[in-house]
């Protein structure tokens, strides 16, 4: 059962995280008043990269990707699917370290190809996500403090019978606090600055061609999905709706309905991220940082705060 | 009226200069190339000191090139407009077409620099004391600078990017 | 930390022409600017010289794609001043009018390429649109939507064709209407204020120094407009103000594009309330083939959506011109301005600085 | 357009997404760049058809050569050229680069552009409207069936043409020749 497991729920975060990118590219097409493309688009872009013939530029340039891509399907892994999680041991610290593995991967791989444009782009990757990750672990931490465990599937089990950490009292200020960074987590603007096409040639992408341009589409789509996953799963109760149908729990049936109700939300707030995507310019760094180190960290210090003294 | 003024003062300061005024809102000021840059800055110390062009012209029949710096002047307040912005003063100077050198001037007015560069690669016209006379629009190598009116581009075509077809 | 060389273009997304930039970088910092043109130079004024006066208003219009109305325009000016015509009201009223058209047509340009430039696609996508609007008006009044040809010595091709004026101002309304949401979407938002304040600032000392014109002169409360200055046109014929902001930033400048692309529109308005209802458009030139201008050179000036456009041109008494030389706003803003004004920016501002003072690269080549 | 048909997809996968994938390299070589950004943007939309701009070379696949190439930017255009990877497409945009059109006597912009790198197809006219631009992207999606769009198989092959054409022009280049003698 569990290697069915191991092969479906990567599967199907490529596949949500493909439909993301699509999505977003309809919505923006809609709101700048275009018909857009196909949903589908990005996976035509993809069976065209896997086409094409490509220049490497050593091992790491291959490797770096391999490394990222792979560590982003694990953090797949260790998140709850539904009322499935494949891997519950370590649960979000053993997610938090992993996250690191994806712009890591990245990094040594456009780092090899010496492109300029690259390594500015890496280095505004880390420093925005430094910026994330100061409220990011606070968050976690207020999370973790007020659950008593690590085990994110617990987290999403009690969310089930104690209604979604969001709507609850000690923990709001947290879900605002991530939610204010979730444009950072996702990369999309104003936090699009390590991939700004107009600033620096889309940054660590640049020497990306072929079928590197084609995984790392799917590394940021499954990048995307880790982000998304996280927040539902923490805030808003996973795979449950209202325990709506808890006559199902532990059959086939339930866990595929607990699949489908995680998806519909992350795809609500995928949608509410466009949207935020669409009435912004992109900040410069120092910008974002100043950003990401006031209102969001301070959201998150007066929520660990308040669960401190809540208990 | 300004223009009047201005024609006055310019013969008194500098007597071997032809000043005419052929076309409306134009003051144009013929000077031999000695002369030609201490009228620049007496004419910048006048309050004209927006610097509109450098341009060159060559006068192939007389073998002489001749430059021309035409300067005009930027409102003395913000929002008041008077005779003397109206002003376009044409100065111009004639060096030798066989030793093509000047000075430069961009102790007196600073965008001078692009234009005395652009003049210097399509011209030929060596300016002394420009810090960096650099190709800016040119890769290709010219035998003759192209601008010059002894350059036949048609010719050049030919030789260069294949037939091209007759004309006229 | 380690210097880097970055070429920030000619093949770039966030260069608009064929331009280029060579940066000194160190961490995020430019150290030394280098502009390095010449990607789109063709020799133009060499060309002109070997065609005649009338065969060259095909080339002309070609130095600048964004907005060729203007270069048309001032050598029409420059012709017109050595042979000595006039333009018939009429002529000068409609003349105005297809040059604010084209202003407003050229702003809405800059403003995709600007909000394009932060990255903000969905203002850019507005902007394009409704400069889309606009250049269907072109196209019926003069068969091209990007070149024009429509301006000659003496006038203007043909008159409006029938309820052109009705429609033009109905595509104006639709324009003018989306001005609330481009405030609220665009002018007011904050994080445009965050990126573009403070940024590439050109004061006005150094703007004299460097022969700055147009809005970088007006974002410093200079009030430098050559309609006002030298009226050239129908332009002293209706009220209308100079409009100007303070900071010599990219937000003053870009508020600076605003105001008179608002101004263009209500001075349309009114060109068209006071023009002669009927009349000459053109005064008759001579066969072209055979026509040759007096002896002389002039030098003559408009304002474009750029700033100062002059033209300088001498004529000796022949058939073609003897030399023409085009003093394009763009070619000190672009190769003497920005190379100072970069210094010290972040690598995030290049096109940002770039094209709020609006740098558009056909014209420094030529 | 068969871009719904999945049929084709299942058979030759590669041929419909080089068809239905065409990304342009943001390059302004010349004046015909104005009428870019209203195909890609909202009045004529060419992301409809997986027409987008994208930053690189590397990541695209389709050239449009966007009006006259002067010396200078032949020098760009062909690096950029053959930096994208196969299988690559270029459409050359405009009457300049076909014969040098207005600029035929000019000192400084190269005439026939296929002399220098292989072109897919012409779109003629200037300014040829954003249409031509959607009308040459139908014609590329027909020679890319019939795989009649090859021009990167013709640089390849007789690469030495190519090549001392553009020594020709530049004198010594500072790059390498891309293919070696075979």
């Amino acid at each position: 059962m569990i290697i069915v497991q191991i092969i479906l729920v990567p599967i199907i975060a490529l596949v949500m995280g493909l439909l993301f990118m699509g999505l977003f590219r309809k919505m923006m097409a809609r709101i700048q008043w275009r018909y857009g493309p196909p949903i589908t688009q990005p996976l035509i872009d993809i069976i065209r990269m896997f086409s094409q013939k490509t220049v490497t530029h050593g091992f790491m340039f291959e490797a770096g990707l391999v490394l990222s891509l792979a560590g982003s399907i694990v953090v797949a892994l260790f998140l709850p699917m539904g009322n499935i999680t494949v891997f519950e041991t370590g649960g979000l610290l053993v997610v938090l370290y992993l996250m690191l593995l994806g712009p890591l991967g990245i990094a040594l791989s456009s780092g090899e190809s010496g492109n300029p444009n690259s390594s500015i782009g890496i280095s505004r990757k880390f420093l925005l996500a430094l910026g994330y990750e100061v409220p990011m672990l606070l968050v976690l931490l207020a999370v973790m403090t007020h659950y008593n465990t690590i085990s994110l599937a617990e987290i999403v089990r009690i969310q089930a019978y104690r209604g979604w950490s969001f709507g609850s009292f000690p923990l709001l200020l947290s879900g605002i606090a991530y939610f204010l960074i979730l444009p950072a987590i996702l990369g999309i603007r104003p936090f699009e600055i390590a991939g700004a096409a107009q600033e620096i040639s889309s940054g660590p992408k640049a020497e990306y061609g072929g079928k590197f341009m084609a995984f790392s589409t799917l590394q940021h789509g499954l990048q995307e999905f880790i982000g998304l996953s996280l927040f539902v799963n923490l805030f808003l109760g996973g795979g449950d709706l209202f325990g709506l149908f808890g006559m199902y729990a532990n059959t086939f049936l339930g866990n595929l309905l607990a699949i489908v109700v995680l998806l519909i939300k992350m795809l609500l707030v995928f949608a509410v991220g466009v949207c935020i995507n669409a009435a912004f310019p992109r900040f410069r760094i120092e910008q974002a940082l100043n950003y990401l180190w006031t209102w969001p960290s301070l959201f998150a210090f007066a929520g660990i705060v308040v669960i401190m003294i809540t208990g | 009226m300004i223009m009047e003024e201005l024609k006055s003062k310019l013969e008194k300061a500098f007597g071997s200069a032809k000043i005419s005024s052929n076309y409306s809102n134009n003051l144009a000021i013929e000077l031999d190339e000695t002369q030609a840059i201490s009228m620049l800055s007496y004419l910048k110390n006048l309050g004209y000191k927006h610097l509109a062009l450098i341009s060159c012209v060559d006068w192939i029949e007389d073998n002489q090139f001749e430059l021309v710096y035409v300067l005009s002047a930027y409102m003395p307040s913000d929002d008041s407009y008077s005779e003397k912005e109206k002003l376009n003063i044409i100065v111009k100077t004639r060096i030798s077409r066989e030793e093509a050198k000047y000075i430069s001037i961009i102790d007196i007015f600073e965008n001078a620099e692009p234009y005395e560069r652009e003049i210097h690669e399509l011209f030929g016209i060596h300016f002394e004391g420009h810090p960096r006379l650099t190709p800016l629009f040119l890769v290709l190598k010219y035998d003759k600078p192209p601008f010059r009116k002894d350059f036949d581009t048609r010719q050049f075509v030919d030789d260069y990017f294949g037939n091209i077809p007759p004309v006229e | 930390m380690r210097e880097l060389e970055l070429y920030f273009g000619p093949q770039h997304l966030g260069m608009v022409g064929n331009f280029s930039i060579t940066l000194q970088v160190e961490g995020d910092r430019i150290v030394k600017a280098d502009a390095n043109p010449g990607y789109l130079h063709r020799g133009f004024e060499k060309l002109m010289e070997q065609r005649t006066w009338m065969q060259n208003f095909p080339l002309v219009c070609r130095i600048n794609v964004v907005e060729p109305d203007h270069i048309e325009l001032i050598y029409s000016m420059g012709v017109e001043k050595l042979a000595g015509i006039e333009v018939p009201p009429r002529g000068k009223f409609i003349r105005s009018i297809y040059c604010e058209m084209a202003r407003v047509g050229s702003h809405l340009f800059g403003l995709w390429a600007y909000s394009n430039m932060l990255g903000f696609d969905t203002v850019a996508q507005w902007a394009m649109y409704h400069r889309d609007l606009l250049l269907d008006r072109f196209e019926e009044l003069t068969g091209a939507r990007v070149y024009h040809i429509y301006l000659r010595p003496g006038g203007v091709r043909r008159d409006f064709p029938d309820g052109f004026e009705e429609r033009l101002v109905n595509t104006l309304h639709s324009i003018g209407g989306k001005v609330p949401d481009y405030n609220a979407t665009f002018f007011e938002n904050s994080v445009f204020e965050k990126r573009a304040k403070g940024v590439g600032v050109l004061t006005r000392e150094e703007g004299m120094k460097l022969g700055a014109v147009g809005h970088s002169m007006r974002a410093n409360g200079m009030k430098y407009d050559i309609r006002k200055i030298e009226p050239y046109a129908a332009y002293d014929q209706v009220d209308w103000e100079v409009h100007t902001s303070e900071g010599g930033d990219a937000y003053a400048r870009l508020f600076a594009i605003r105001d008179e692309m608002i101004e263009s529109v209500h001075m349309i308005f009114k060109l068209l309330d006071k023009m002669p209802a009927k009349g000459e458009v053109f005064t008759k030139t001579p066969n072209p083939f055979k026509w040759r201008v007096p002896e002389g050179d002039a030098y003559v000036r408009c304002e474009s959506s750029r700033g100062e456009l002059g033209l300088y041109m001498v004529s000796d008494g022949g058939i073609k011109p003897y030399r023409v030389h085009f003093r394009t706003p763009s070619y000190t803003h672009g190769l003497a301005a920005l190379e100072k004004v970069l210094v010290g920016e972040s690598v995030a501002d290049v096109g940002n600085i770039m094209i709020s003072m609006y740098v558009v690269a056909p014209e420094i080549d030529r | 357009m068969d871009r719904n048909q999945l049929v084709k997809w299942i058979k030759a996968p590669a041929k419909m997404g080089h068809k239905y994938s065409l990304h342009v390299v943001y390059f302004c070589t010349g004046c015909g760049i104005i009428e870019i950004p209203p195909s890609i943007t909202a009045r004529w939309d060419a992301e409809r058809f997986g027409v987008i701009p994208v930053a690189t070379p590397r990541q695209a696949n389709l050239f449009l050569i966007t009006g006259y190439v002067s010396t200078k930017t032949l020098k760009a255009i062909i690096r950029t050229y053959e930096q994208m990877p196969e299988p690559k497409y270029t459409v050359g945009f405009g009457s300049c680069p076909i014969n040098g059109g207005m600029y035929w006597d000019s000192y400084n912009t190269i005439k026939k552009l296929d002399k220098y790198i292989p072109i897919d197809g012409w779109i003629a006219g200037c300014m040829p409207r954003p249409e031509a631009v959607f009308v040459a992207v139908t014609h590329l999606w027909t020679l890319i069936d019939k795989e009649m769009a090859d021009g990167y198989k013709r640089y390849r092959e007789k690469y030495d043409y190519y090549r001392a054409n553009q020594e020709k022009v530049f004198g010594e280049m500072e790059w390498p020749p891309l293919y070696g003698k075979e």
